[in-house]
């Protein structure tokens, strides 16, 4: 492929887009401008986002839902048209189908809690099971074991093959009639793989269970589809999507949200309160209690409005020209092992590599006195660690912002770390 | 001071129908509902008694600031004598206005349907209050469905929003 | 007692203090200025805080914990320093007593839930009682009820004098030797009524509850000490102390957090994690799933630093002075009836009231018209609108910004209301 | 390349001990104890036999970064062969170093005490690395409490943090 340092010709025009990344221009150690290629952990959030927080807290802020004032009609517009644009990215067949959360952790608990507390046929118990993979986020890991402690149920998971990719050949076997939900990552945050839908989706719906979906890793990356990806629940988190922290997104399905219970319980949630008894709204309210995170929503809505207006399509392109150069590149360093997936087919931009026998604590220590910053580490998802029999790794994770001249500067720091400690 | 647009919410037709609500009070009916307005509390007990197609009365009780006991008001005022088919043709058009975000002006067609009910009109700019403005309406939607068969099997429903 | 426009002598200096907060300029309606008195529902925020995001997202932005890169680190000790000052504000005994959530409504649900699933002798079940009041907010009903419904455990409640305060008069029937937890209110947030502490604490000591303190409505107000209250835990949300939204507390006492189990699971945490079990990393982080509200924690720490520095006896005392004169003028309004307690004794600075059969929105919207915002309803707390047989209230509410001058603003827009409907 | 705040923290004692660690691998002990750094998923199995209140051996295996392995080996090169009540007190001033954040310089009486386990100074700067470098030694202290009955009587623990 051809690169240079400019950028690649045809994708994104990064020098405009770190421009509007405030961070970006951030010096470290006596001169050393930031390399940050940590995305995967959290994203960088551009000046579009930041004035849509301060605009909403210096002309806007109120409580929502409830007020006659002004500022209250103008934050609730403001809150429920986040939602609305959330929708449309997400290309929700109903704005109402989409719950805003604090963090994609959140969503995934609301789910495997209301699977818990809910009636017939949705219910998880003793004579249930629950079907996850080895390559999940501790996110989409502990919430299950919960859930399999609390209730009886059993949890079950699929494994990895050698080449970073889930193991399918023995879906008919994992996947049964007892099995009452699958829950899986869209894209691995450690390995960088991508899924496939179409044959998990396919066992599941013929044995009638639902199907969770967390997509953190993947909204964020590439224009994305409720529709298209055959779920009854979508998870992703704001802050990797150049969003605020604090909040997070829970898509479900219009009528399994108005059969299942609710989760947290509080002021918005409800329909009417007497203290015997409480009857709920409808979704998406059902599920946001108390005070939502009603600036961070709005801070999400601009996020998405930015990312729109570049594009899904040509960031998705861009993070794959990006982990092409990437990957090739780091196939060259002695000693450099990828852990996932060595082409850039169905993957996404994050990679991870150990080095030699080198630690990844020491590789990440040495490469932040260069300036680059990368993730050290089991990245939360340690069942895959034990897996591939490595106690730990290091990543690099990609975004719109990134250049070739980032994946060149870390080739160099891997270099000068080989001889730091050779 | 200048009150322009308060004064185009509450028209004097509005006040007058708040300070003179029209067949207030529950009389007999063929199926009875009680809504809530679950973000502010308003509530409303409403009855609908059908004569074949024709509304023969709508009856109701509830609590609720001006809009939406004048709506209720209204609404009564409207509906009682007409057949089902112009009723839904009315709560239609009234749905329609309220939820045009104060971008609708009635046309000649809309003013003769709604009658008082144009009224509304400044309403539907205050996202807060169409809620008030709709909730006897839904209330006589779902009573309708009831008293007909046509609705679900729930009995009354609690929901509105 | 003395008052002018200009500010109480001797109380906060508010045209200093309301430069801080750049709402306040905001003009509505044809050139009226904001007279902003709903800070029971969400307080305004003062620049200092507004700063302390931006400068958050714009220099540091970073996941916290899993780091050796320099921002990670810096993102982890902002994080965790707004823990330390959230801690100092309380008075906790141990920083580690802070568990950040995203509002006071989980904080309430993740103490019912601990509760639901813990082991013995904290474990609620069928045997046992929950107490609570008349007076609280939905938020502090409907978890317990939640709690109720799925343990088979009994919910009892406090009732309400016809002053506006709550009954003690049957506290040893109320709670018994089956009582496993008694939450209340410090402050009500519709009533304004501060509730008394001792009696509830010593009762509840006496057979062994716990106890369980919603100070939403009490810690923005007033210098607070945890260890002063005789708590087991405490609940409070950001948004109401000038900090962002997205932020909530639950402080416990630290061998309760260590007894109790995890609520959320996910990432961070953990302490190791398997496919076939996982442990808890120690409180506060064993209750912090996923990616924490971390620009909202740093935000709520410069407002922890703002309110500290203008000291909370004085904003107390300020608070006092301002309702004393509202309730004063307020009872000279005719037809206007006040829901709660009549004097400024034991009180905080919510005021709701009524105004002869006009319906609270429509006070609310003729308020409004004239640029003052007021919150109408039932405030989250519909059971003490069905004690009083009302169906809801106007409630102006006042904080550290809040003028004598806005009161009288408030008084002459209720005569404007008595006008138009009269 | 100018690497002096790293060299600071990666001293030539420290990557010593790290590429030729003393008393790695597992013996006989009276206890054994299996600590894990959960933010990195270091983790240590680490053995102690007393002889009286002599420490008679320190035997440990693990996997980790450059710090904690080094600090392992510093441990074992430190302790073996001390009185327990000597050997607290080099925990304890190892612990107070630590924890320092970069502000303590050590005087000569620490320097005497600690030996080689100085050359952590410059870690003590990386909140991230000082639970690496704690890791042997809190398994130690915790070895010992049960070796010497005086610990909770819960088997090995679990918790490093
Ligand atoms: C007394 C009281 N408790 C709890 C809450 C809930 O707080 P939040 O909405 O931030 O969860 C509130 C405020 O709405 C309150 O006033
Ligand atoms: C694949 C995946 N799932 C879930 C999460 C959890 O997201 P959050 O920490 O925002 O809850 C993350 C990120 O940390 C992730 O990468």
């Amino acid at each position: 492929m051809t690169s240079s340092r400019r950028g690649f010709p045809g994708h994104l025009d990064t020098e405009a887009i770190r421009k509007d990344f405030p961070v970006l221009d951030r010096v470290l150690h006596d001169g050393k401008k930031l390399v940050y290629l940590d995305s995967a952990a959290t994203s960088q959030k551009p000046r579009q986002v930041l004035d849509a927080l301060s605009d909403y807290y210096e002309q806007h802020n109120a409580n929502v839902h409830r007020g006659v004032h002004v500022l209250a009609e103008e934050a609730t517009a403001l809150y429920e048209g986040a939602r609305d644009k959330v929708a449309a990215f997400i290309n929700a067949p109903s704005r109402d189908e989409v719950i805003f959360t604090k963090n994609a952790s959140e969503s995934l608990n609301l789910v495997a809690n209301m699977l818990g507390w809910a009636d017939e046929p949705y219910r998880v118990d003793s004579d249930t099971e629950i079907v996850i993979t080895e390559m999940e986020h501790h996110s989409n890991i502990v919430p299950w074991q919960l859930l399999a402690q609390r209730t009886g149920a059993k949890l079950k998971w699929f494994g990895l093959t050698d080449d970073g990719r889930l193991d399918l050949s023995r879906i008919d076997e994992l996947i049964t009639e007892k099995t009452k939900v699958v829950s899986y990552t869209l894209a691995s945050n450690i390995l960088g793989t991508f899924n496939p839908v179409e044959e998990i989706a396919r066992r599941a719906q013929e044995v009638g269970a639902l199907v969770v979906v967390d997509a953190s890793q993947a909204v964020p990356h590439t224009a994305f589809d409720v529709q298209a990806i055959q779920a009854d629940f979508v998870a992703f988190t704001g802050h990797k999507m150049c969003g605020p922290t604090g909040i997070g997104v829970l898509w479900g399905r219009q009528e399994l949200l108005e059969d299942l219970p609710p989760f947290l319980g509080g002021g918005e949630m409800i329909e009417t309160v007497s203290m015997h008894s409480s009857t709920y709204a409808p979704a998406p309210h059902k599920f946001e209690a108390g005070t939502p995170p009603i600036a961070q929503a709005v801070g999400l809505g601009a996020a998405v409005d930015y990312l729109s207006a570049i594009g899904m399509d040509k960031i998705a392109a861009h993070e794959h020209a990006i982990v092409e150069y990437a990957l090739e590149r780091l196939l060259q360093v002695p000693d450099l092992r990828i852990i996932g997936p060595t082409t850039a087919e169905d993957r996404g931009a994050a990679i991870s590599f150990t080095l030699g026998d080198i630690h990844p604590h020491d590789v990440g220590q040495v490469l932040d006195e260069q300036g680059i910053a990368v993730r050290v580490g089991h990245h939360c998802a340690r069942p895959v660690c034990l897996r591939y029999g490595i106690p730990a790794t290091t990543r690099a994770s990609f975004y719109l912002y990134s250049t070739p001249a980032e994946v060149d500067a870390l080739v160099d720091g891997l270099e000068h770390v080989r001889n730091f400690f050779g | 001071m200048a009150l322009v647009k308060l004064d185009s919410m509450y028209q004097d037709v509005i006040l007058d129908h708040y300070k003179h609500p029209h067949g207030r009070g529950l009389r007999d009916g063929d199926a009875e509902v009680h809504h809530v307005n679950p973000t502010c509390g308003d509530e409303i007990t409403l009855r609908v008694r059908y004569d074949g197609e024709r509304i023969a009365d709508v009856s109701y009780e509830g609590q609720g600031c001006s809009i939406s006991q004048a709506s209720a008001s209204v609404l009564n005022e409207l509906l009682v004598g007409k057949e089902l088919e112009q009723a839904r043709r009315i709560q239609g058009a009234f749905l329609e206005l309220m939820q045009s975000r104060g971008q609708l002006t009635p046309d000649d067609a809309m003013e003769e349907l709604l009658e008082d009910a144009v009224a509304f009109a400044g309403v539907s700019k205050y996202p807060a209050r169409v809620k008030c403005a709709l909730l006897s309406w839904m209330a006589w939607k779902d009573a309708t469905a009831q008293a007909l068969g046509a609705g679900d099997e729930d009995g009354p429903k609690e929901r509105t929003a």
